[in-house]
C-alpha cells in the first residue's frame, strides 16, 4: 500500500488518524449492536484484558452511539471445511494458524496438512513452510486452485493435491493422520500429520447490516449473501460488502469517505473459491461437523429435512444448528447449502435465520453500567426519613420512595407497635410523614373550569380556603385516583394525589390540558417535592399544633373540618390543612421541604409532651381501614366504579350517566368528564 | 402415523433414522374447506386439531404467511401458569395448565412441559398483600398456589439474593408448582403433526390478502398468495397481526401491537431450578434445557410490527435481573429478539364471535399468549363449530368493551408474562 | 432507541425522554355523556392499529411536556413527520413511497 | 413566637462533593426558584417584574448576576435567584394570565466541571453534548439514568444540573461514579 507493506501502512494510518481532533478510535471495542435510527451498541473492553493487579476500575464500557450515517467494514469469517472427523484437536482455520504465527509466534504443529476450497488456506501453508513448519500436502477439493498457486506451492516444495477430498482422520488426543481420496480415481491414501488447517472460504460478516434490517442478497456466484438495499444510512467496504480485490475495496472505503482513491496498491493476490456444504466424495452417515459447540453434523441437517423440515428457521431449532455462542458464524452457511441440495431449492427460497444483536455475547455487567446497588433505582426520601431512620424504624417500599412503615420500640414486634401506635392516635395524638403524596397547583383564571372536566366532584361550590376529597374517573368510569384537593385562591388550587399515581396524574391532566381543552387558561406544577408533609392526628392535635401556627385561627369553630390556610408553622410559611385520614381530628402541615425536618421535630417533641408518638404507614391503613377510607390501588383494582366502591356521593350528581350496565358486579359506567358542563 | 416410542427409537437407531416419517405434509391447497384457521402459530394449529378431534372436522386449512411456529410461538420465552386473580383468567388459564399436563401423551410428542414452577417474588407490603389475594383466591378456586417466605423462597431457588439490605429485598414470594416451561417449537410441532395425521392441510408461506364475503355479508373464503381457498367459517388466530387481517374484513380490534423482546445468555450449567418473576422491579428468567437463561424484558411504548425493539429496554430488564441475581453479572447475553405482541386494553384476551358471520377472532393475548396455548386452542375450536363460546371463555367476547365488563389483571399479572 | 424529532423544541432527542401516548386524531366526542354504548366503545376501545402508515401522539415527558403527532412508519419504525397538536392531519398520499 | 420554635433549613446533601479530577462535582447553594407558566402576551411583564428575559427561544437561557432563566417548554420556564431574593411578591398586578408556583426546595442543584464534565454527564444522558450541537448557553429538560434533571451548559466545562431533591442523592451518586470512570 502506497509502497509500505499493508500493516505498516495501516499503522501509519491509525496514526495520522489519532492526530485528527475530530477523530476517536476506540480499540478493544465491539460493535454488537445496529439499532432503529442508526443508534448502535458498542463494548468497550478497559480492564478486562490487564492483569488481576492493574484491574480495579471498570471491566467494560457500553458504549451508547447514535449516528447520521455508519461506514460498516465488518469483514468476513472463514469457514472450516466440512468431512468426517472433523473435529478432532488440532484441526482448525488456516486464518487461526497464520494468526497463531504471525501475531504470536506460534507454530501449531511440525507437520502440518491442509485441506481447502479456496486460495487463503495456500497463503497459510506458504507462511508456515516459509517459517520452518513441514507442510505434508495441500487437499484442495477444486480442480485448480487460483492463478499462480500452484508454481508458488511448487517452488516452495509443497505438494498439492487437486480435485481432492479429506475423508477422515485419525488419532488419539490429537490428529496424527488424515485420509485424502482422489476424487476421480476413487482412490485413497494417508498422511501423517500433528495438525490440519482448513479453509471452505469467507463469509462476509453481514450481521450489523442486518441488525440495522438492510436487506441481504444472494451472491448466486460466490454462493454468499451480500448486503442489498440499505434501510438506514449507512455504507458497506471490503469484505463485509462481498467486495475482495483491493482496488475495489481501496474505490469503495474512499467513495464512502468521500474522497478519491489515492492509495496505490501492488503485489495483493485476489483470492478465490469457496465452497458451502459437505464435500460429495464423504460417506453421508459419518459424523462432519458443521457446529462444532452444538455438535451439529451434515447428517443432522439432512436428517430435520427428511422428517419434514423444509424452512430454515425450522431446521436450526430442529438440529440447534447455529444456536450455539457463535451464533451459526461457522455454521449456518453449511447447513443452509446441505438443506437446499437436500430440498432441491435455491439457498435463498430456503430462507436465512434471523441476525440478531449481539454480535458476540456480551456480558450482563456491560449492559447494566453503574446500575447496581443504590444506583439500579432511585430511592426517594423524604425530608424526615432520616429522622425515622435514627429512630429505628421499619421502611416500606411505596413506589420509589422509602416509607416509615412502623418506629418500634424495644421488644415490640410489628403487630406491638402499630397496635399501640394505633391506639396512642385515637387516645391522643400521632404525628405522621406523608411527605410522599403527590401534589399538584393548579393555577390560573380557568383553574375551577378544568378541576370540574377533571374529577367527578363539582369544585364550583369550594370556596378558597376550604378543601374536599377529589375523586378522578377514567372515561370509562373506573376510579383512577383520588386526593385532597384544597382551593388557595379563585385561581388556585393545591391538588393531591396518591404517592404512586403523582406522575400518571399530572400527565393525564396535561394531556387533556393540551390537546382536549386547550382554549383553558390554567397551568399545572409539580409541588410534590416542594412540600413536607407532617400529619398530626388525633384529639390532642389541635393542643400540639396551636403554639407553631401564626397567621390563622385554628379554634374548632374557625378552623373546621377540610379547612385551608397559608399561613406560618414554626416561623416558615406553610399551607394548614385540617383534613382527617384516621377519622380523627387532624391537621396536615405543609411547609417548604427543607424547613420540613426541623418542624417535624418541634411538633413531635410537643406531641410526645401529651402522650403522642410517630406512626408509620401500617398504622395508617389501620385507622383508615377502620374508617372505611379507600386507598386506590390497593382497594381499587382499575375496574372498580365509584358506585362499586360506595362512593357515589363523590359523583356530582348534577351531570349525565352515560350508559348504566348493572352487570352481575355491579359495574357502572360513568363519565369523568361530562363535556355538557359549559367551559 | 407411526406412533414414537421407545422401540421406534431402537429400531430406527439400527437404520440410520431413515425410517422416521415427516411431521406434516405440505399439500397445495385446494378450492374450499369447511374451515380455514389463519395463523399457524401454537393457538391456530391447536385450534385445528381440536376441531378434528373433538368435533369430527377436519376438511380444515391452516393458512400460515411464514412458517408454523415461527411468530409468537417461536419467540415467547416459554413459561407456563394459571396463577390469575379473576374467574375469567383463572377459568381459561387452568383450563390450558391442565391440557399442559397431558399434552406429551394427547399429541404423541414430547413437548417438554416442566412443571418446574414458578415463584412470584414480592418485594413490598403492596405485592405481599396482592400475591396472598391471588394465594387465596387461586386456592379457593380449586388451583395450587402457596405463600412462601423469603427462605423458603430461597430454599427453592438458591441463586436467589434474600439480603434485607437489598435495594428492593424479597419479603416472600407466591409459588405455583405445578407451573413451570415447556419447549415453544416442539408444541406447535406436535400439534402440526397430529394434525397433519388426522388430513388437516398445513399451508406454509401462503399470505392471506383480502376476506371474501358473500351478498348475505358472512364469509366465504380468503384471497391469497396461493389463489383463493373458500370456506364458511374461519378462525383469525394470527397473533401480531390480527389487526391486519380483521381489518380485511372491516373489524376493528381494540389492539395495540407493540414489541416485546426477550434474550438468552450464554448456556450454563444447571443452576436455576424454576421460573422466577419480579413485578416489582420488572423482570422474569429461567434457563432452558440447553443451559441458557432465558429472561423476558418489557414491552417498547410504541405500535411496531417490526419484531426489533430498544435496547434501553434489553438493559432495564438486566439492571433487574442482577439486582435480584448478582451471581449474574459476568453472564454474557448471547441473543436478544423480539415478538408483536397484540395488547387489549384491559390486557386480557379475546376470543369472540365478529360482528360478520363465520368470523371468529382469538386474539388480545398481549405477553402472555403461550401458557394459554392448549387452552385457548380447545375452546377456539368450540367457539368454531358451536358458533357460540364456550363457557369457560364466555366472559372473553369482544362485547366487554361495550359493556364495560373489563377483565383487567394489570394489577394482577407480572408486568410482561 | 428512537430518534425523535420534537417540533417545539425543534431538534430530535432520543426516545428517552418522550412517551408514546397511543393512537392520534382520534376525535373525542363532543356529546360524550349522550354516545351509545357501541360509539363510546369505538372512541376509547379500538384502535386501527394499522401495518405502514401509524399516525400517533407522543409527549416529550422530559424535555419540553409537549404532546404532539407523529406519522410513523411501523414496519420500518422510521418516523415521516412529527408536528404539532393542532395542526391538521397530514394526509397520507404526502408519505406514499416514502421510508418503506 | 419564641425564638426557639423558628425552624432551621436542612438542605440535601449540603456539604457533599465528588467526582474526580477531571470531574469535579459541587452542590450548588440555596437559591429561590420559582416555576413559570404563561402564554406570549405575559411574558414581556413577568420578564420585567422578574428582572431577567423570560426567553423566547427554544432550549435557551437568559443569565443575569445570579440569575437564570430557563426555557423549559413553550410556556414553561425555570427561573432561579441565587441570592435567594423572593420573587413571588413582585409579581402582584400583573394582569394577563400566567401561573408561577414557588419550587425553590423542589430542586437540588449539582455542579459538574473539568474537562471531563461531559463525558461524566453522557454516561447516563443521552444528550449530545458536543460543542457545537450544545453550546454554552444551552438548557434542556433531559434524562440522566432513571432521573429527570435539566441540564445548562454554563461554560464550555461547567455544567448545572438541577433535579428534584428525592433524586439528588441518585443523581450524584451516578455522576460520581461516571466521573471517576472518564479517567478509563
Amino acid at each position: 500500500m502506497n509502497g509500505m507493506p499493508g500493516y505498516d501502512w495501516a499503522l501509519a494510518a491509525v496514526a495520522e488518524l489519532e492526530g485528527m481532533d475530530n477523530v476517536r478510535i476506540l480499540p478493544r471495542t465491539t460493535a454488537f449492536g445496529y439499532y432503529n435510527h442508526n443508534f448502535l451498541a458498542l463494548c468497550e473492553r478497559l480492564t478486562d484484558h490487564l492483569p488481576n493487579a492493574k484491574a480495579n476500575g471498570p471491566r467494560e464500557r457500553l458504549w451508547q452511539l447514535r449516528t447520521d450515517e455508519v461506514i460498516l467494514a465488518t469483514g468476513a469469517i472463514e469457514r472450516p471445511m466440512v468431512f468426517p472427523q472433523n473435529d478432532r484437536p488440532g484441526i482448525m482455520l488456516a486464518s487461526a494458524a497464520r494468526a497463531y504465527l504471525n501475531h504470536y509466534g506460534v507454530a501449531l504443529g511440525k507437520r502440518v496438512g491442509v485441506y481447502c476450497a479456496h486460495d487463503s488456506a495456500y497463503e497459510a501453508a506458504f507462511d508456515l513452510k516459509k517459517a520452518g513448519v513441514d507442510v505434508a500436502v495441500i487437499v484442495d477439493s477444486r480442480a485448480e486452485a487460483g492463478d499462480g498457486l500452484a508454481g508458488q506451492a511448487k517452488a516452495l516444495g509443497i505438494k498439492v493435491l487437486a480435485n481432492n477430498a479429506v475423508v477422515g482422520t485419525k488419532g488419539r488426543l490429537r490428529i496424527s493422520s488424515m485420509k485424502v481420496k482422489d476424487k476421480a480415481s476413487g482412490k485413497s491414501r494417508s498422511f501423517d500429520i500433528d495438525a490440519l488447517i482448513t479453509s471452505a472460504g469467507w463469509t462476509p460478516s453481514v450481521h450489523l447490516f442486518s441488525q440495522s434490517r438492510g436487506k441481504l442478497v444472494f451472491d448466486a456466484d460466490e454462493q454468499r449473501f451480500v448486503p442489498g438495499t440499505h434501510a438506514q444510512n449507512s455504507v458497506c467496504v471490503g469484505a463485509c460488502n462481498g467486495t475482495d480485490a483491493i482496488h475495489a475495496i481501496i474505490g469503495e472505503a474512499a467513495a464512502a469517505g468521500g474522497g478519491v482513491a489515492d492509495i496505490a496498491a501492488e503485489n495483493a493476490r485476489q483470492w478465490t473459491g469457496g465452497m458451502l456444504g459437505e464435500d460429495e466424495s464423504a460417506d453421508s452417515h459419518a459424523r462432519a461437523f458443521i457446529d462444532y459447540q452444538h455438535d451439529v453434523c451434515a447428517k443432522d441437517i439432512r436428517q430435520a429435512v427428511h422428517e419434514g423440515m423444509a424452512s430454515i428457521e425450522h431446521i436450526k431449532r430442529f438440529t440447534t444448528n447455529g444456536m450455539a455462542s457463535d451464533q451459526g458464524k461457522l455454521s449456518n452457511m453449511h447447513g443452509l447449502a446441505i438443506a437446499a441440495e437436500m430440498l432441491d431449492r435455491p439457498i435463498p427460497q430456503v430462507g436465512l435465520t434471523t441476525f440478531r444483536q449481539p454480535f458476540t455475547p456480551v456480558t450482563f455487567g456491560t449492559l447494566i453500567g453503574h446500575s447496581r446497588g443504590p444506583l439500579f433505582d432511585p430511592a426517594r426520601k423524604t425530608p424526615i426519613n432520616g429522622w425515622a431512620e435514627e429512630r429505628g424504624a421499619a421502611f416500606e417500599d411505596v413506589g420509589n420512595w422509602k416509607r416509615a412503615w412502623y418506629f418500634p420500640r424495644p421488644g415490640e414486634t410489628k403487630h406491638d407497635a402499630v397496635n399501640r401506635e394505633c391506639r396512642t392516635v385515637r387516645e391522643s395524638a400521632g404525628v405522621f410523614d406523608a411527605s410522599t403524596l403527590g401534589k399538584i397547583e393548579v393555577v390560573g383564571p380557568d383553574a375551577e373550569a378544568f378541576m370540574n372536566l377533571m374529577y367527578s366532584n363539582a369544585w364550583s361550590t369550594l370556596k378558597p380556603g376550604k378543601c374536599r376529597y377529589g375523586l378522578m374517573l377514567r372515561e370509562d368510569g373506573y376510579i383512577y385516583d383520588d386526593g385532597v384537593v384544597g382551593r388557595l385562591a379563585h385561581d388556585r388550587f393545591h391538588v393531591t394525589t396518591t404517592t404512586g399515581g403523582a406522575p400518571r396524574v399530572l400527565n393525564l391532566m396535561e394531556d387533556y390540558l393540551q390537546t382536549e381543552f386547550p382554549h383553558l387558561n390554567v397551568w399545572l406544577t409539580s409541588a410534590t417535592e416542594q412540600w413536607a408533609v407532617i400529619a398530626v392526628q388525633g384529639p390532642k392535635a389541635r393542643e400540639i399544633i396551636e403554639p407553631f401556627v401564626e397567621g390563622v385561627d385554628i379554634s374548632a369553630d374557625a378552623f373546621t373540618h377540610m379547612s385551608l390556610a397559608e399561613c406560618t408553622v414554626c416561623g416558615v410559611p406553610a399551607r394548614l390543612f385540617r383534613v382527617s385520614f384516621t377519622g380523627e381530628l387532624g391537621f396536615e402541615i405543609n411547609v417548604p421541604a427543607d424547613f420540613g425536618l426541623s418542624v417535624w421535630k418541634r411538633i413531635f417533641e410537643r406531641a410526645e409532651s401529651f402522650g403522642g408518638c410517630a406512626y408509620g404507614t401500617e398504622t395508617m391503613h389501620v385507622l383508615r381501614a377502620e374508617k372505611g377510607y379507600i386507598v386506590v390501588g390497593q382497594d381499587t383494582d382499575g375496574t372498580v366504579t365509584p358506585f362499586d366502591a360506595g362512593m357515589g356521593w363523590a359523583v356530582s350528581k348534577k351531570r349525565p350517566i352515560l350508559s348504566a350496565f348493572a352487570g352481575s358486579n355491579g359495574r357502572i359506567w360513568w363519565p369523568r368528564i361530562a363535556s355538557s358542563l359549559s367551559v | 402415523m407411526r406412533k414414537y416410542s421407545v422401540f421406534a427409537l431402537a429400531r430406527e437407531a439400527m437404520r440410520h433414522h431413515s425410517g422416521w416419517e415427516k411431521h406434516w405434509t405440505s399439500p397445495e391447497p385446494k378450492s374450499e374447506y369447511d374451515v380455514i384457521i389463519i395463523g399457524g402459530g401454537g393457538h391456530g394449529m391447536g385450534a385445528a386439531y381440536y376441531l378434528a378431534k373433538e368435533h369430527g372436522i377436519t376438511n380444515i386449512a391452516v393458512i400460515e404467511k411464514g412458517w408454523i411456529g415461527g411468530g409468537n410461538t417461536g419467540r415467547n420465552t416459554t413459561i407456563v401458569r394459571s396463577n390469575y386473580l379473576y374467574d375469567e383468567s383463572m377459568d381459561i388459564y387452568e383450563h390450558s395448565l391442565k391440557l399442559w399436563e397431558g399434552l406429551a401423551l394427547d399429541l404423541n410428542y414430547n413437548v417438554m412441559y416442566s412443571p418446574r414452577g414458578v415463584m412470584m417474588l414480592s418485594h413490598n407490603e403492596h405485592d405481599r398483600q396482592t400475591f396472598k389475594r391471588h394465594v387465596h383466591a387461586n386456592r379457593l378456586y380449586g388451583i395450587d398456589n402457596e405463600w412462601l417466605t423469603p427462605e423458603a423462597a430461597k430454599e427453592y431457588c438458591p441463586p436467589l439474593d434474600i439480603a434485607a439490605t437489598a435495594r428492593y429485598p424479597i419479603n416472600g414470594a407466591a409459588l405455583q408448582r405445578r407451573a413451570g416451561t415447556a419447549r415453544h417449537d416442539a408444541v406447535v410441532w406436535g400439534y402440526g403433526r397430529a394434525a397433519s395425521d388426522r388430513g388437516i392441510h398445513i399451508i406454509q408461506n401462503c399470505e392471506v390478502k383480502g376476506i371474501r364475503r358473500g351478498p348475505d355479508g358472512a364469509v366465504s373464503g380468503v384471497e391469497t398468495s396461493k389463489g383463493f381457498i373458500g370456506a364458511k367459517k374461519i378462525g383469525v388466530s394470527a397473533s401480531g397481526h390480527n389487526s391486519v387481517v380483521m381489518a380485511m374484513a372491516d373489524v376493528s380490534l381494540p389492539l395495540e401491537s407493540q414489541p416485546l423482546q426477550a434474550l438468552v445468555s450464554e448456556p450454563l450449567k444447571p443452576i436455576f431450578p424454576c421460573v422466577v418473576m419480579s413485578n416489582t422491579v420488572h423482570a422474569y428468567i429461567s434457563q432452558s434445557d440447553k443451559g441458557e437463561l432465558v429472561i423476558g424484558a418489557g414491552t417498547d411504548q410504541y405500535n411496531s410490527y417490526s419484531q426489533t425493539g430498544g435496547l434501553q429496554i434489553v438493559t432495564h430488564t438486566l439492571d433487574a435481573i442482577c439486582e435480584l441475581f448478582p451471581i449474574f453479572r459476568r453472564v454474557k447475553m448471547m441473543r436478544q429478539w423480539g415478538g408483536i405482541t397484540d395488547n387489549t386494553p384491559d390486557r386480557s384476551p379475546i376470543q369472540s364471535i365478529t360482528p360478520v358471520p363465520g368470523l371468529f377472532v382469538n386474539c388480545g393475548w398481549g405477553t402472555g399468549g403461550f401458557k394459554a396455548t392448549p387452552g385457548s386452542a380447545h375452546l377456539f375450536a368450540h367457539l368454531i363449530a358451536k358458533g357460540e363460546p364456550h363457557k369457560l371463555a364466555a366472559g372473553l367476547t369482544l362485547d366487554r368493551y361495550r359493556t364495560g365488563r373489563l377483565i383487567d389483571e394489570a394489577a394482577a399479572a407480572a408486568v410482561a408474562h | 432507541m428512537l430518534l425523535i424529532h420534537c417540533p417545539y423544541c425543534g431538534e430530535a432527542r432520543s426516545e428517552l425522554e418522550f412517551a408514546g401516548a397511543g393512537e392520534a386524531h382520534i376525535a373525542r366526542p363532543e356529546n360524550i355523556t349522550e354516545v351509545s354504548d357501541e360509539d363510546f366503545a369505538q372512541y376509547f376501545f379500538m384502535r386501527t392499529n394499522p401495518k405502514g402508515i401509524h399516525y400517533e401522539r407522543w409527549r416529550h415527558i422530559h424535555g419540553c411536556g409537549r404532546f404532539f403527532n407523529a406519522v410513523r412508519d411501523t414496519v420500518s419504525d422510521r418516523f415521516l413527520k412529527t408536528y404539532k397538536t393542532g395542526e391538521p392531519k397530514p394526509d397520507r398520499a404526502e408519505f406514499e413511497g416514502e421510508g418503506r | 413566637m419564641v425564638e426557639e420554635l423558628v425552624a432551621t433549613r436542612t438542605t440535601p446533601l449540603s456539604g457533599t462533593y465528588g467526582g474526580s479530577g477531571l470531574a469535579r462535582l459541587v452542590i450548588a447553594g440555596d437559591a429561590t426558584r420559582l416555576s413559570v407558566r404563561a402564554g406570549e402576551e405575559a411574558l414581556g411583564a413577568l420578564s420585567g417584574a422578574l428582572d431577567i428575559e423570560l426567553p423566547r427561544a427554544p432550549l435557551s437561557a437568559s443569565v443575569t448576576d445570579g440569575g437564570y432563566a430557563f426555557w423549559l417548554g413553550p410556556d414553561e420556564w425555570l427561573v432561579i435567584n441565587e441570592h435567594g431574593e423572593e420573587m413571588i411578591p413582585r409579581l402582584q398586578g400583573i394582569e394577563a394570565p400566567f401561573s408561577a408556583v414557588d419550587v425553590s426546595h423542589r430542586n437540588v442543584a449539582v455542579t459538574v466541571v473539568g474537562p471531563g464534565a461531559a463525558a461524566a454527564i453522557n454516561a447516563a444522558c443521552p444528550q449530545d453534548l458536543r460543542p457545537d450541537r450544545f453550546p454554552v448557553g444551552k438548557v434542556v429538560r433531559t434524562v440522566l439514568g432513571k432521573a429527570e434533571i435539566v441540564l445548562f451548559r454554563k461554560e464550555e466545562n461547567t455544567f448545572r444540573i438541577e433535579c428534584w431533591r428525592s433524586f439528588a442523592p441518585y443523581v450524584f451518586g451516578l455522576l460520581d461514579q461516571a466521573a471517576k470512570d472518564t479517567a478509563y
